[in-house]
């Protein structure tokens, strides 16, 4: 990774904001124990809008994936500062009902992480929890769906009661997806969703996203340019923990307002 | 009423009080399209209708059975006391009794005197209507509190939230119980080891080397030779548990491991239960088996090899005692050693490691903190264990490392002292409070040293 | 780096030696898994072969005549006819008619000493359930005094123990048991009644039942609150001092001697809420305080082995804490608490101490009904025999043993059972 | 409200206490008392604690009553006690089948057992140096003193002392002059135990002493007669100033170590529970207590005749305690 | 995925066996309890030679990499048949030492796996355990060294002995990497090794790869095509269990032999 320094009281360059942001960050810190891993990142993710995070590893794109759902709150030592605000309202507000947010605001992990029950159990799960099923058949039918949507169905339908642990990776992976989307979350946020995927399931994910972001809010931590070029609409990328340009997806891959975008990008074809 | 039928009557109340929450909760999501209408699950309406119906109701219960009794005492004594036969406690708690068994039909009516009479007629009348009110007032209060917990069942109310929030408060009020036992232990020792520091300075009691309550601190003994200093019963205690987490942690330990990685689904499902018979069998028995077993064969072992072993030794006792508490390390640890992920094996043995190195190196560590539990509470288990010493390791008071010597403990001292022929504010009894006290401080302060020294070698795997 | 093959024969150089420590490994494994059976083993055969004569007690064949007026009794449904009637007079007379060679005082006492000192109420009984008797005869087998029990089985195995017999009694036996009038039968009292001062007559179904009764409660109470104490301090409670407060508090609390919990439930429970002394009551809440600590600490052990990654799972979906908890953590650690509850049941099961301070150690004939009533529990039961002076009672003690091990047994297997149901590795 | 008799106290008297409860329920139909072996201070300060219903009824004890209890318990309330002494207990030094039958002399216990004995001179005393019986006495085995015995918190063991120790001790005239002089010293010399490990403190379990003999035929046991008469075939009872521990000799005096068993009754209770005054009965009858009664079946050494004619008598009458005992 | 059939008794087409081969695997049929996950697969791998493995997901790809250094003993229930030879020894010889056989034969996993310990003893546990150092400082230099090779020393190199689960996803995968080859194993077995990884640590790894490839054999599974084209010798490519089709990578992606193999390749970029 070349050793470009990052400017000590950086400044996000390109379009951060949005019109109609239904998630809006501003001036978020996230720190592990002593450990800075997000500096002051400001940025809007609009309604209907697919946002993909890009940035080499380590630079902070799970941490600040995880801190819009919350999920930062579970690691121990984690702390989150700033304003993270969804529909206008501020989501690190003591009355907020945190599991109602979640709910809203799902989450696929970047390891692949399936309850030790049944394939049915895992996908019927948030289902069951949130009362979106009135009968078994409801239930049969989302489980259904939502595996047929991750593009799964085929390989697991006959073996539905058998443990999600013994799948494999890729498997597990879209097992994980078609567990997030079955509860219909206003907002998905995946953190390398494809990363253990083979190029047609994959095409099955993106076309996946395209389809979701009709209705829905998405962001996608991607390691794939071609990924980030195929499904999204703007692209942030990180550096360091630092938000250093926001653009438009097209704009971030042709031509980087930011040398440090630019040096990434290349990077990658040089 | 009985209050075992009224409590029953409660929980089917409250039971019923479910199924209603569940239909009304149910009903109101079928116009609206479906329970994700709802704010929560159909059942956490349920719940918490059937929370507002029985719990109110059984705290009052609770509640009132505890001062139901002393209450209708006083009512009832209140008239025999008017009638001038009272004259100092005794003779009320023995007026009580007598109303209590002629109101119980136990003793006859004849020759009584009419205000106990009076007054026995009176306690079961009370006794009715205490019955009656509070069976009307529970039931009342159950069906109120039904009544309400329906009709909040809105579709937007919280259910959740407030179902969780009791139960939240159920599950810290179980946590709390530890400091109230913790606080009702000191309190039943604290006054009388202060009583007992007031004849013997504490600072003889913890530094002394010398234990010798025979000749007792009496009015008409000054200056005898009884002596209280506790090191030695708490050097004596360290010995014999030292004998027994030597003998429990290896066998234990390695026990927990064969049975989790070595061996086979059969041979663990029979084995496992079979060692955790050994914490059960009664500590008389185990008492017995190092008295008249262990210490002889170990006596004579040590004549044949030309050792001078005492025939109580800190030995005998303290192996046996390891031998029972072998179940709460094997158990512990071989329930927290399977539970490591299999993931971490995998990496170990991937990397070329053999089976025991992956074991020691890689699945102990991260099983640390439950495998230090069960060896803590193995090692308090020893250290509070009573029986076996009393029986087998004598109650001679050495200040000795040896363990082919006799030792005494603090729990032995404790036991012969509360349970022996003592006058009951003599020094030696009141020692075994403060030999109590000083023993709670003492685990105490083990326990904080235990959990700093956890806390930092703890491997939190993923 | 080194290279691969200056690796790999330092691999293979090492290889020997890591074996040797492999197989040391196992082997150490194996010896602790057979020292921990050979314990049970040992302990099981020790008291069996002590115990298992007393599933046995001898009897004696005699002809008896239920002869109203030797009794003093004229209707069958007179208490105070029955209280004051000599049943004694019955089984003397029986004696009498089967032994006539025994003459003077010292003679005939030695001679009704044959049979044991509470048969005559057992033939009131069952003169009582089955009124025709009266006045007619029959051939029943009255159980022998403990002396001549421990004689006569003494005698059978061919190595007689005779000091607490006089050459007439001796005499008499061989007689009987010519006879056949003399035999060992199953010994129903075991199994049927409370305790007694009499070993023939001693049962220890009192303690079991106090067994039974103690122990529901100190279940029902201990594991409920224990696991929910351990899910509070594991998943809710805030990482502070007061919690870890609580948490070496309840480590404290496994190692304060058990007599010190009877002191405590002696003040609270007796003294202050009046529960009653010597009730399966106030003895399962003090047992309940002991194995609190125990069921805590071994729950919590379970619940830390859960990985977090299933909880960031269940989180992530939206459910809430409790549901993790419910839907989770608790089915995933459950294994691990009921091995706490198996444990700390069985401590609660063989436990005395604490209950010497709440009159639990007692003698108590009459077999308990409820939680209320005086009881005592079987360890008691064990103790208290232990300390008789009749010899008799030495098997007995064993025997008690073996029904509490069974008890245990059973207990546990239930529990084992439904761990087992619920074991996974993931 | 409690319908049982409730007794607690010493555990020497509790297995002659539990055949006359047992008996007594069987017989009469009352509900059996129910009998809790707590030792006798213990049994003490529960029957002392007042009265009415969460108190017992009855304590047993193997010695009498002591005045601080007394007083103890007249301030609770416990005003009106009365005190049954019921019989003997005899206690026993013996040792296992399988060595030399012993003949002691209390000066020679005395003189193997105590902490410190006097020395060549009067007035001194000197830490104990005997090692083996021979050191106490010549003609006795060369053999390492080992006595297993009750705990000092325990009454068989005061009684011991007592009976045996303090005897043994006034042999030294010196010494037996301090009990009237220096009450305080003659008491700590005649009455403390050596505690080098030859005199083993072995608890309270008289079975576990007697197995524990059998096991270790070099060591002598101290404990009740009852254990002795049932155990005839492992141990022996070694004899005492030349009289052997028999039932007949302790009975009629002979053999010097024997103490008094008592129990006291809060007359307040009678009348309140019921059966007490018919458990009196039983227990006093003659079929109980009395030379051939069942009490003395089950090793309780009867008390002469005469005493428990007068005894029976005074307590058909509810006779208490006045306060003016000799109590110690 | 096109849902093309196997041909019921398929037979693998292309070069499936090599001239101077390190492992020969012939007729090995896995099996998940009564599920065969794979099917009577042959295939050789040369001396130096990198072998990618790709395929859809659930197709056996992590099982047939995991039967190379029986790691599929671990898990319950999964039967290895046929033969696994090394050097021409067999694997599943009884006589066979397995601690050997893994230390030559190195594996990445799928998930990144580190052990609960410190960044250092990650790395150094290998080495440890085989004795590979002498001195802590040839200890300290087999890690830095391997964190070197693996890209990510100068991210951890201040936080060595903080523990390895506090890393990132991508963090992790390169921690495992570094481990595997602290240990110089002549085999190395990469799981998709560069599923969580940045386009510039991929190409760190990729260029280990083949740094590694001069001395030692490598089998890489992977999903972008582009990296197996980018690194490989010889391309495998697995359908529902069965090896369908192995050439040279070259001739895989131009001009597949087998349609099964074809459809992919293409599904990839149509
Ligand atoms: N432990 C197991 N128990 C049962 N079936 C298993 C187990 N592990 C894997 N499988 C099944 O075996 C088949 C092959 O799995 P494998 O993990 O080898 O696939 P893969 O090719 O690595 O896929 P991916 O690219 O998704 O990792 C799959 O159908 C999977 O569901
Ligand atoms: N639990 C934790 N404790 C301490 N540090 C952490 C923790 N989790 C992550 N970090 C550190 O925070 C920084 C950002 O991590 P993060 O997981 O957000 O990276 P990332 O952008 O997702 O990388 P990758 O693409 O590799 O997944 C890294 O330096 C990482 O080491
Ligand atoms: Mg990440
Ligand atoms: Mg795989
Ligand atoms: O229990 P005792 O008081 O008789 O020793």
């Amino acid at each position: 990774m070349p050793d470009m320094k990052v400017n000590e009281k950086h400044v996000t360059v390109g379009k951060q904001f949005h019109d109609d942001p239904r998630m809006t960050m501003r001036n978020v810190n996230v720190f592990y124990g002593e450990k800075q891993a997000i500096h002051d990142v400001s940025i809007d993710i609009g309604k209907n809008e697919v946002m993909a995070m890009i940035g080499p590893s380590g630079c902070g794109k799970s941490t600040f994936l995880r801190s819009l759902n919350r999920m930062n709150d579970t690691v121990e030592g984690c702390r989150v500062e700033g304003e993270i605000c969804m529909d206008g309202e501020s989501l690190y507000n003591t009355k907020l009902d945190v599991v109602e947010l979640r709910a809203r605001v799902g989450m696929v992990f970047q390891k692949p992480n399936p309850f030790p029950k049944s394939i049915y159990e895992n996908v019927a799960y948030g289902a069951k929890i949130h009362g979106l099923a009135d009968s078994r058949i409801d239930l049969d039918e989302i489980v259904e769906n939502s595996l047929n949507k991750a593009g799964l169905w085929k390989e697991v339908k006959d073996r539905l009661h058998q443990p999600g642990t013994g799948l494999s990776g890729g498997q597990q992976q879209r097992l994980c997806i078609a567990r997030a989307i079955a509860v219909t979350p206003e907002v998905i946020l995946m953190d390398e969703p494809c990363s253990a995927l083979d190029p047609i399931a994959t095409a099955r994910i993106e076309e996946l996203i395209k389809e979701l972001s009709e209705n829905f809010t998405i962001a996608i931590v991607t390691h794939s340019m071609q990924q980030a070029a195929r499904v999204s609409d703007r692209t942030a990328y990180f550096h360091l923990g630092q938000l250093i340009e926001v653009n438009p997806t097209e704009q971030v891959f042709t031509m980087p307002e930011h040398e440090l975008t630019e040096g990434y990008i290349t990077g990658r074809f040089g | 009423m009985q209050a075992s039928t009224l409590f029953i009557i409660i929980i089917g109340l409250s039971i019923f009080g479910y199924f209603m929450g569940q239909g009304r909760a149910l009903a109101l999501a079928k116009p609206l399209g479906g329970i994700r209408k709802l704010h929560s699950l159909p059942s956490y309406y349920a719940a918490q209708a059937a929370l507002f119906c029985a719990l109110p109701a059984i705290v009052l219960m609770g509640l009132w059975l505890i001062f139901e009794q002393p209450i209708i005492d006083s009512l009832v004594m209140s008239r025999v006391e008017a009638g001038g036969l009272i004259e100092s406690k005794a003779d009320y708690n023995l007026a009580l009794n007598r109303v209590h068994n002629i109101a119980a039909g136990v003793l006859s009516r004849e020759g009584q005197q009419s205000v106990v009479l009076a007054a026995a007629d009176n306690l079961n009348a009370f006794r009715t209507n205490a019955r009656l009110a509070l069976t009307l007032l529970a039931l009342s209060l159950s069906v109120a509190g039904l009544v309400l917990g329906l009709r909040r069942i809105r579709p937007d109310f919280r259910a959740r939230a407030s179902v969780e929030w009791i139960m939240s408060g159920l599950l810290m009020a179980c946590a709390l119980l530890a400091i109230f036992t913790t606080l009702g232990i000191l309190l039943s020792v604290v006054f009388e080891s202060i009583h007992f520091f007031r004849s013997v300075p504490i600072s003889e009691f913890i530094f002394g080397t010398s234990w010798s309550p025979q000749t007792a601190i009496r009015a008409d003994q000054v200056g005898s030779s009884g002596s209280f200093g506790a090191v030695p019963l708490f050097t004596g205690t360290l010995l014999i548990s030292a004998v027994a987490m030597f003998v429990a942690v290896p066998v234990g330990l390695m026990s927990a491991i064969y049975l989790a990685e070595y061996a086979s689904r059969r041979t663990r499902t029979l084995v496992k239960p079979t060692l955790e018979i050994l914490a059960g069998i009664p500590t008389v028995v185990y008492g017995f088996f190092a008295a008249l077993t262990v210490a002889p064969f170990i006596r004579n072992l040590g004549e044949s090899l030309g050792l001078d072993v005492s025939s109580e030794s800190a030995l005998a006792a303290g192996s046996v005692m390891g031998v029972m508490i072998i179940p709460f390390i094997s158990s512990l640890a071989d329930d927290v050693i399977t539970a490591v992920p299999q993931s971490m094996r995998d990496g170990s043995l991937a990397l070329g490691a053999t089976k025991s190195e992956t074991i020691r190196k890689v699945v102990v560590p991260a099983a640390l903190p439950g495998i230090v539990g069960g060896v803590l509470l193995a090692l308090s288990r020893a250290i509070g264990e009573t029986m076996i010493v009393v029986m087998a390791a004598g109650m001679a008071a050495n200040l000795t490392a040896n363990p082919l010597d006799t030792v005494t403990t603090v729990t032995v001292q404790i036991v012969t002292l509360l349970t022996g022929d003592q006058e009951f504010d003599s020094a030696k009894t009141l020692a075994a409070f403060a030999l109590g006290l000083m023993l709670f401080v003492v685990t105490l302060c083990l326990n904080i040293v235990a959990l700093r020294v956890v806390k930092k070698y703890r491997e939190q795997y993923e | 780096m080194n290279n691969s093959a200056e690796n790999l024969r330092r691999i293979q150089k090492s290889l020997k030696k890591r074996y040797f420590v492999e197989r040391c490994f196992l082997w150490s494994g194996r010896a602790a898994i057979t020292l921990g059976l050979l314990a049970v083993l040992v302990l099981f055969v020790d008291i069996t072969s002590k115990g298992y004569g007393a599933f046995r007690s001898t009897e004696i064949l005699l002809d008896i005549h239920y002869d109203a007026d030797a009794l003093g009794i004229d209707n069958l449904h007179d208490e105070k006819q029955l209280a004051f009637a000599d049943w004694d007079v019955l089984l003397k007379n029986a004696l009498r008619e089967q032994f006539p060679d025994a003459s003077g005082r010292k003679e005939r006492k030695q001679l009704y000493g044959l049979v044991s000192n509470g048969a005559g109420f057992d033939l009131k009984e069952r003169l009582i359930a089955n009124p025709k008797l009266l006045n007619t005869s029959e051939k029943v087998w009255i159980i022998a005094d403990d002396d001549i029990d421990t004689y006569y089985k003494s005698w059978l195995s061919g190595d007689p123990y005779a000091e607490r017999m006089s050459e007439k009694q001796i005499q008499w036996i061989e007689v009987l048991d010519e006879q056949g009038a003399i035999a060992l039968k199953f010994s129903k009292n075991l199994f049927t009644r409370g305790d007694s001062r009499e070993p023939e007559q001693a049962g220890i179904w009192g303690a079991v039942m106090g067994s039974l009764f103690t122990l529901a409660i100190t279940f029902c109470l201990s594991f409920p609150i224990g696991v929910a104490a351990a899910i509070y301090l594991e998943e809710f409670a805030p990482r502070n001092r007061l919690t870890d407060f609580i948490e070496v508090n309840i480590n404290n609390l496994a190692a304060v001697p058990s007599i010190i919990f009877g002191l405590l439930g002696l003040a609270i429970f007796i003294n202050f809420f009046h529960v009653p002394r010597s009730a399966p009551l106030v003895g399962g809440l003090v047992l309940t305080l002991m194995t609190l600590p125990t069921i805590i600490i071994t729950s919590r052990a379970a619940i830390k082995s859960v990985p977090p990654s299933i909880r960031e799972a269940a989180l992530g979906m939206g459910a809430s804490r409790h549901q993790v908890v419910m839907h989770h953590v608790l089915p995933l650690s459950m294994p691990g608490m009921l091995t706490g509850a198996i444990i700390g049941m069985a401590q609660a099961l063989g436990e005395t101490a604490p209950l010497l301070m709440i009159g639990m150690v007692a003698f108590i004939v009459d077999i308990p009904q409820g939680f209320t009533d005086p009881a005592t529990v079987l360890p008691v039961q064990i103790f208290l025999w232990a300390d008789s002076p009749e010899r008799a009672f030495v098997e007995k003690t064993s025997a008690a043993i073996m029904v509490l091990l069974s008890f245990l047994i059973v207990m546990n297997m239930t529990a084992v059972w439904i761990r087992k149901r619920l074991e996974r590795r993931w | 409200a409690r319908e049982n008799i409730d007794i607690v106290g010493s555990s020497t008297v509790y297995p002659f206490a539990t055949v006359v409860a047992e008996r007594f329920g069987r017989a009469t139909g009352n509900p059996t008392p129910k009998i809790e072996s707590t030792g006798s201070g213990g049994g003490m300060k529960l029957f002392c604690d007042g009265v009415g219903l969460g108190y017992p009824d009855i304590t047993n004890a193997s010695r009498r009553i002591k005045r601080s209890e007394f007083k103890s318990c007249q301030e609770n309330g416990v005003k009106e006690i009365i005190e049954v002494p019921v019989g003997f207990d005899g206690i026993v030094i013996a040792n296992s089948l399988e060595a030399e039958p012993m003949s002691l002399t209390r000066r020679e216990l005395f003189l193997a057992l105590a902490a410190k004995i006097p020395g060549e001179n009067q007035g001194e005393l000197i830490d104990n140096p005997n090692k083996t019986w021979k050191d106490v006495n010549p003609e006795l085995p060369a053999v390492k003193i080992e006595v297993l015995g009750p705990p000092p918190t325990s009454g068989t063991r005061d009684a011991f002392v007592e009976l045996a120790m303090e005897v043994g001790c006034e042999s030294f005239p010196w010494v037996k002059s301090l009990s009237k002089s220096d009450k305080n010293l003659f008491k700590s010399i005649c009455h403390s135990i050596r505690e080098d490990g030859m005199y083993v403190e072995a608890g309270e379990n008289d079975n576990l002493i007697v197995q524990k003999l059998q096991a270790n035929p070099a060591a002598l046991g101290i404990f009740g007669f009852s254990f002795l008469d049932q155990n005839a075939d492992k141990v022996r009872g070694s004899k005492i100033e030349g009289v052997e521990p028999s039932f007949d000799n302790i009975a009629d005096k002979s053999y010097p170590v024997s103490r008094p068993l008592y129990f006291y009754v809060k007359k307040a209770h009678v009348g309140v529970v019921p059966g007490i005054e018919a458990f009196l009965h039983e227990f006093t009858s003659e079929k109980a207590w009395g030379d051939e009664g069942y009490l003395a079946d089950k090793g309780m050494i009867p008390l002469p005749k005469a005493t428990r004619d007068a005894l029976s008598e005074s307590i058909r009458n509810l006779k208490v305690m006045t306060g003016q005992e000799d109590l110690h």
